[in-house]
């Protein structure tokens, strides 16, 4: 076993690649529980913005375009679950579930066409002879694009939750729906916009995916990524700077045990897998511990509104 | 339905103005159309000689019409400059609103501290926060619904100052209360609704509460009658007893102590928010304590659920009939068997016999007067004081030796008011005790033989109702409150004794 | 513009109806999908929603095997109602139905080759058992801890799974298997096997106890107190606490039930159906339970009919795909339109909508 | 047995055949019998079909419908086909990389992916500059670690200082997982990459390193040619399956127990790009040659165990069945298979 051979700084910025698809998504699922719901349909919003990413990549040969495509494919697909749960009342949980199945399956067929292409490249930033800096350019100045406009997205997002009108009247519509209206507030429009924030933030995870981290389409290729971005969120606490800590936790446990295999370490990989979500659990247990309102789950969450006049 | 039809009256400024009625008079919804929250279906309203027709609250507000709502519109997770910049059209930044939040409040007599989350405030702290609110915004007419259901009487003091100085800049007021003597008090001139019609405009100082009652449920309304007898042996003991609320915002218990005899009725007076709520959880067992804490005729129950009480004889009625007291989507069947299958033997090996519940629940429809088409209406199609006798019927029908009650008369016009204050009365008479916690103080001294206060979770040590006066209940209940009790004005309030 | 009102109480005519026209609107939009594929969208309608049940070359197949397909759904769906209905959230029944499969696995490996009664009973229990005490993880949690059940019941899904890539490859790997990962066919030793009942028609006992559990539910809710405070719970949880409900209690009762139930579906599948633990065993029925469960409104009854009515677009689906060459994408999105129907139209039962006139302003 | 003048052939796929690699190079082996027989071939096909209660179901509706000869792709259908072959003894059942063989109507056919590694394994050895060559394995299973010894014992062979890195993914199919375990072996230095796993995203993070080459695994990968994908070891069913149902059309069809290689043309390299020395490439095509016609086997003697213990001697060459349960790594391999 050669330990030293892995270079931490190389893993760290490598985790901050493998944790770019989940922090999208995860900011997305954020801003629409803020408002108070509950999307479970986050894999497949991110699926059907892989394959709407990679389609218009591929189309027009420009992964900005692609990027776009992606966030247009995710939003729309949450716009089935914003009409079914803001107009029509039906169950978040269960209409969460409907639109991962059918967002996999609908993936797959628009994706027919897609299978061994292989996409534009996007360029990595050229920050010059700073990218040469040894850890600090190594972890944060070798990137792509996305990953910096996921970076700002976390910062982005805080401040618009926390230091906006904006952010105010969402956080308003969670907490207390029926007091946001009293107020005057469109409780139903609010929540239909954050779902289709949270649907374009979704597919642009997706394309990240199946354009720089990848890059390439299949059938599924998600993986599961959306789950985790969901389990993300209650990790954070409902806090984007708790949720890029966490994204880097998921996302680097996976790099951590592949490079320590590389290494020649004997992990017990099958175990090692387990351990994101067990460690999850506890993250979770002792927050929860410490109290209902330290977990800052907004009040509202998962339930329906309806205007009674 | 028509919640209102052919509403008519007009407010002028500095006019302080009542809107009276009973319950689902359509007091409400009238204030919210005015608000721009509910959109009239005909007819017409001018503000300052000009129409005006709000699509919505912000309309509303930006034409200088701000609104106290009878159900909080606050965010118990959000601060008090949060809340409040959400009530205003184009508040400024958060650092300018806290300074004025703090500058308007102490001009008002109302201190508050903007960063402080609403969910840690008291019930009249949140008050304060609806009232700045609208402060803040400088209107022309401020609508407030029931604002003073949750305030002691000290508290209602430093509003109505705050509403005589307001009017005196000339603001119009509309003011809706239940609490006549108040209006007495407060307002220049009142209309009064019945199943959303005007039915009658008055001057309320020149009229007695009673006569304005009267207009409100048009009929004449008699005192419950009650025989005095001697009491019989303990009943109900409560020493030492100290819990914390199961609600993040809700009031612990500290050291409570009272003895109930047989045929007793203490009354509870308090204001919402200073531990009514955990006091009847702690005695009807959905709060444990300490075993010896709580007693029945002997026995030490502390540590017993609320069906092993009622097993002994405890039953017990909740403040909120919908969601606490009954099941809102239920039959009166289903809320029927909800409380009562321990005491009257609705199960075999926990298979349940509905004939038995049905004919139970007939029988409370029955001897309860409850208006309803019958017992598998489900419990939210009731009207509030339909329900309130539903719930009342079932507890009492359990014969129990003790029963507590919260708020038994909340939002129940008089006539059933008075039927439900008369069946309590009936009960004691049989020889059960009565714990009726209440916030309507004319109803305590109408049943209580001995009355408390609670105040911060504390009660005071219960003392025989027998010729108290309203001003004495009032420092009962606000003692503890550590706000001053400047100057009152008890002119009115001395008619009532 | 359209108002809606809430009714005062659920229209049985609408409860009825929904379903019948969500499953036409499918037809519809579905046929669309299928033509745009270039497929004939009569054929592919008739093959997946008549051909299970009528094709004279298919059926006797067929319909049995609805029960068998249907069965774990069921079973998992009615345990999960009685949480739903009391407002408590598992969302990871996949992950017990996991850990009931790999329990019931174990402990007939144990006595490979052994010859006995008791082996298939205590499969049985031990199933129950393992989805149990999943299922009490986020149980036990909630109640001591107040933490989210629907996240950790949902984050248990993938340690379950790790644990069953980790049993395919280890623990539980066939010795006799050319070092493949996959434990020996329970399919094929007697004693442990969850046999047939039926011959030719494949009903096994997970089918038999999919009809007992939709049937004790039943009673259990219409009859029994228990039932009774589960809904009180759901409904009105404060109600439910004066009426002496104990919270803490009934979080278990639920989550228990419901974890038992899962586990036992998972431990019928791997001894029957399945025949082993392998790496790709779950095949997400835990997860299209809750839609089960929802569909069937949280009813044993309505469970049983959506249950059936999901196996036959599984059944019918399958051919589908082979008699027309349909991509299996398109049958997963024909799934999802339906139950995105199902769920818009569920609406009528609850509320009325009205037309109303808005004055010009 | 009598000829037949047409055929129904069924396939039942686990993955869908969009997966770019095992399940859409048997969808390609279908094809090819298309093109072969023309009118006289039906086939129909389900893809991702789960390995269990699934499995059964969907070959029993096959058989119903009417299949004549039904193949079954993956390990996974093993005990489902045999099952169901109990049932219709008039169908033929074709079982992928099994060994049971419980009824008469039951063959299975597999593939000698090793002796394409011995390719790679040789042009890996002499291409590597970091003399650090890696592998990303899915299941530590007989037919990966055959692969994995193959790949090691010929890139030794060329040269001695060659240094081997396994990472285990645990899966067969995960592109995101694949990536992430390119990355990890990229980082540490290793400069060639051959996967057992079958997405296209390893060589895509070669790409992306830059001076790091790979392989097409499963299918061509054509899309990263000429560099990092210098050649590929490509599944090629299509002979397998246009023999057998062949047979089945003019009655020769017998119960075989088939694995194949070069020799039949169902492991095929694909073209070794420019970016290969021309040297290297001539030494790669010989062995092709070679293994081809019959006269190197990729195990031949002297090879010793892990442990250091012999395994074949001098000249000696592997027998099948120790192949076929090969759970031992060569010697000169770092680490342990994972148990
Ligand atoms: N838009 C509407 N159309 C018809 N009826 C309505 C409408 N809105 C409310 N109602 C009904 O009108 C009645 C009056 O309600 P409202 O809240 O105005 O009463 P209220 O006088 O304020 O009573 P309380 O004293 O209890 O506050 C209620 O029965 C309510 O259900
Ligand atoms: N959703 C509804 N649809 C139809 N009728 C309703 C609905 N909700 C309430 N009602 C009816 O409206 C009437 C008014 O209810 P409300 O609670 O406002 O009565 P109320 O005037 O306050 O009576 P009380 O004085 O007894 O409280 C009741 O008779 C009730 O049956
Ligand atoms: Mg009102
Ligand atoms: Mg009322």
């Amino acid at each position: 076993m050669d330990l030293s051979a892995i270079n931490p700084a190389v893993l760290f910025a490598s985790l901050i690649v493998a944790a770019t698809p989940i922090l999208l998504a995860g900011l997305g699922e954020l801003v629409v529980e803020k408002a108070g719901v509950l999307n479970l349909g986050v894999e497949g919003m991110m699926i059907v913005g892989a394959i709407c990413g990679f389609a218009v990549a591929v189309g027009t040969g420009s992964p900005a375009l692609g990027f776009i495509g992606g966030a247009v494919g995710g939003a729309a697909l949450s716009l089935i679950f914003g009409l079914l749960t803001q107009y029509l009342l039906a169950n978040q949980v269960a209409t969460g579930l409907a639109l991962t199945l059918f967002g996999l399956g609908f993936s797959a067929l628009i994706g027919q066409g897609y299978v061994g292409i292989k996409p534009p490249m996007t360029e990595r930033l050229s920050f010059g002879p700073l990218s040469d800096i040894p850890g600090l350019g190594t972890i944060l100045l070798r990137h792509d694009l996305m990953v910096y406009v996921a970076l700002i997205a976390v910062v982005a997002i805080w401040y618009v939750l926390n230091r906006t009108r904006l952010g105010l009247i969402l956080r308003a519509v969670g907490e207390n729906h029926d007091a946001a209206h009293a107020l005057g507030y469109k409780v139903v429009r609010i929540r239909l916009l954050a779902i289709l924030f949270g649907g374009a933030m979704a597919g642009l995870g997706g394309a990240y995916l199946s354009l720089i981290r990848v890059p390439m389409w299949t059938v599924g290729m998600t993986s599961g990524a959306g789950w985790i971005a969901l389990a993300l969120v209650v990790f954070a606490a409902w806090r984007p700077g708790r949720l890029l800590l966490g994204a880097w936790l998921f996302g680097g446990i996976t790099a951590l045990q592949l490079n320590l295999q590389v290494a020649g370490a004997r992990v017990p990989v099958e175990y090692l897998q387990m351990s994101p979500y067990v460690i999850t659990i506890l993250v979770l247990v002792i927050m929860s511990a410490k109290g209902g309102r330290a977990l800052g789950a907004p009040a509202a969450l998962g339930r329906s509104f309806h205007a009674t006049h | 339905m028509v919640a209102n039809s052919d509403v008519t009256f007009a407010i002028s400024p500095g006019e302080v103005h009542a809107l009276l009625g009973e319950n689902g008079a359509g007091k409400s919804t009238l204030v919210k159309m005015i608000y721009g929250l509910v959109r009239p279906d005909s007819g017409r309203m001018l503000l300052r000689g000009a129409p005006y027709q709000p699509a919505k609250p912000s309309e509303a507000r930006q034409k200088g019409v701000a609104m106290v709502f009878q159900h909080f519109s606050l965010f118990e997770a959000l601060n008090v400059a949060e809340n409040v910049a959400l009530g205003m059209e184009n508040p400024p930044s958060m650092r300018e609103l806290a300074e004025r939040i703090r500058a308007v409040s102490q001009e008002y007599g109302l201190p508050l501290d903007p960063a402080k989350l609403v969910g840690d405030l008291s019930a009249g702290e949140r008050q304060r926060v609806e009232i700045i609110r609208c402060l803040l915004q400088d209107p022309k007419l401020l609508i407030m619904d029931e604002p003073t259901s949750v305030l002691t009487p000290q508290e209602v003091d430093i509003l109505f100052q705050t509403l005589r100085q307001l009017s005196a800049e000339g603001t119009a007021i509309l003011y809706i209360s239940h609490k006549l003597e108040e209006i007495r008090t407060l307002c220049d001139e009142a209309t009064i609704l019945r199943r959303g019609k005007v039915v009658a405009t008055c001057t309320p100082r020149e009229r007695t509460a009673r006569e304005m009652a009267e207009l409100m449920v048009g009929q004449v309304l008699t005192p419950p009658a009650r025989a005095r007898k001697p009491p019989g042996p303990v009943a109900l003991e409560v020493t030492g007893l100290s819990v914390s609320s199961p609600n993040p915002f809700g009031t612990a218990l500290k050291n409570i102590a009272f003895t109930l005899r047989q045929g007793e009725v203490l009354g509870i007076a308090g204001v919402a928010g200073n531990g009514q709520d955990e006091l009847l959880l702690a005695l009807s067992g959905e709060i444990l304590s300490p075993e010896s804490c709580v007693r029945l005729a002997g026995k030490p129950v502390g540590r017993m659920g609320p069906n092993a009480r009622r097993a002994l004889g405890l039953v017990a009625a909740p403040e909120e009939r919908l969601g606490h007291a009954a099941a809102p989507d239920m039959s009166l069947t289903e809320n029927a068997l909800l409380s009562g299958y321990v005491r009257k033997g609705f199960l075999k090996n926990g298979f349940i016999g509905w004939a038995a519940v049905d004919s139970f629940a007939q029988a409370i429809v029955t001897a309860f007067d409850v208006r309803t088409p019958g017992t598998h209406v489900a419990a939210r199609a009731l009207s509030g004081g339909n329900l309130q006798k539903f719930v009342i019927g079932r507890e009492i029908l359990q014969d129990p030796s003790v029963i507590i009650v919260n708020q038994p008369t909340w939002g129940v016009d008089a006539a059933a008011a008075a039927a439900i204050r008369q069946a309590l009365l009936d009960l004691a008479a049989k020889g059960a005790a009565v714990v009726a916690i209440s916030q309507d103080l004319d109803e305590l001294l109408e049943i209580s033989d001995s009355f408390a206060a609670l105040n911060e979770g504390r009660l005071t040590a219960p003392r025989s109702a027998q010729g108290l006066t309203v001003d004495e209940i009032g420092l009962m209940m606000g003692g503890a409150h550590g706000m001053d009790v400047a100057h009152s004005h008890h002119d009115a309030q001395g008619a009532r004794t | 513009m359209i108002r809606l009102e809430k009714r005062p109480t659920p229209s049985r005519f609408w409860v009825a109806a929904t379903p019948l026209i969500a499953v036409v609107l499918t037809m519809i939009a579905g046929g669309i999908m299928f033509a745009i594929l270039g497929k004939n969208p009569f054929d592919a309608i008739r093959i997946i929603f008549w051909d299970p049940l009528f094709d004279p070359n298919m059926s006797a197949y067929s319909r049995p095997q609805l029960l068998v397909k249907a069965a774990p759904l069921i079973l998992i769906a009615i345990g999960l109602s009685l949480g739903f209905r009391a407002g408590i959230w598992n969302i990871g029944a996949e992950g017990q139905y996991i850990i009931g499969a790999i329990c019931g696995a174990a402990v007939g490996l144990a006595f490979y080759p052994a010859a006995g009664w008791y082996i298939f009973p205590l499969m049985v229990i031990a199933g129950a058992l393992g989805g149990f005490l999943w299922a009490m993880i986020p149980a036990m949690l909630r109640t001591f801890f107040n933490t989210s059940e629907i996240l950790v019941s949902l984050l248990l899904v993938y340690v379950a799974q790790a644990l069953l890539a980790a049993m395919a490859l280890g623990r539980l790997r066939n010795p006799e298997g050319g070092g493949f990962p996959g434990s020996r066919n329970l399919a094929q030793y007697p004693a442990a096997s969850n046999p047939e009942l039926f011959a030719g028609t494949g009903i096994h006992w997970g089918v038999v106890a999919a009809f007992i559990a939709v049937i004790a539910a039943y009673v259990m809710l219409q009859r029994h107190i228990l039932g009774f405070n589960i809904k009180l719970t759901g409904q009105a949880p404060r109600a439910a606490r004066f009426s002496g409900v104990s919270p803490v209690a009934l979080v278990l009762i639920c989550m228990g039930t419901s974890g038992a139930l899962a586990g036992l579906a998972g431990m019928f599948e791997v001894a029957g159906p399945s025949g082993k633990i392998s790496i790709d065993f779950a095949s997400g029925y835990g997860f299209t339970a809750i839609i089960v469960a929802f569909l069937g409104r949280l009813n044993p009854i309505g469970i049983l009919l959506a249950g059936l009515l999901m196996a036959l677009t599984y059944i019918g689906g399958e051919l589908a795909q082979f008699m027309l060459g349909l991509p299996k994408a398109s049958i997963q999105a024909f799934q999802g339109m339906l139950l995105f129907f199902l769920l818009a139209l569920d609406l009528l039962s609850n509320y009325r909508p009205r037309l109303v006139k808005r004055e010009g302003a | 047995a009598a000829g037949m003048d047409k055929v129904k052939a069924c396939f039942v796929y686990v993955g869908p055949i969009g997966d770019g690699g095992w399940t859409f190079q048997h969808d390609q082996g279908r094809l090819d019998a298309m093109a072969e027989f023309g009118d006289k071939l039906e086939t129909m096909y389900q893809e991702s079909v789960p390995e269990g209660a699934d499995a059964e179901r969907v070959l029993t509706q096959m058989a119903l419908s009417g299949c004549n000869i039904v193949f079954t792709t993956s390990f996974g259908y093993m005990d489902p086909t045999n099952t169901v072959a109990a049932k219709f003894p008039n169908v033929k059942f074709e079982h992928a990389t099994g060994y049971k063989r419980d009824h008469a109507n039951v063959s299975t056919y597999d593939a000698r992916f090793y002796e394409g590694r011995a390719v790679i394994g040789h042009i890996a050895g002499k291409m590597t500059k970091s003399n650090k060559i890696g592998y990303i394995g899915s299941f530590p299973i007989p037919e990966v670690i055959q692969g994995i010894n193959s790949y090691f014992l010929h890139a030794r062979k060329v040269n001695p200082d060659v240094e081997l890195s396994v990472v285990w993914a645990y899966t067969w199919f995960d592109p995101a997982k694949e990536a992430d375990a390119a990355k990890a072996l990229i980082e540490q230095g290793v400069d060639v990459i051959a996967a057992h796993t079958d997405s296209t995203a390893p060589l895509a993070e070669a790409q992306k390193a830059g001076n790091v080459v790979g392989f097409g695994q499963a299918s061509d990968m054509a899309a990263y040619k000429p560099s990092p994908r210098v050649a590929s070891i490509i599944d090629n069913w299509g002979p397998y399956y246009i023999k057998r149902i062949g047979a089945l059309l003019d009655g020769t069809y017998e119960q075989t127990a088939s694995w194949a290689g070069m020799p039949e043309g169902e492991v095929v390299i694909g073209e070794i790009t420019e970016a290969v020395p021309a040297d290297v490439k001539a030494e790669a095509e010989a062995m092709i040659a070679a293994i081809t016609d019959g006269s190197y086997h990729p195990f031949t003697g002297p090879i010793k165990k892990q442990d250091g213990s012999d395994w074949l001697k001098e000249g000696e060459v592997a027998d099948d069945g120790t192949l076929a349960g090969m759970m031992f790594y060569v010697e000169g391999i770092k680490g342990d298979i994972p148990k």
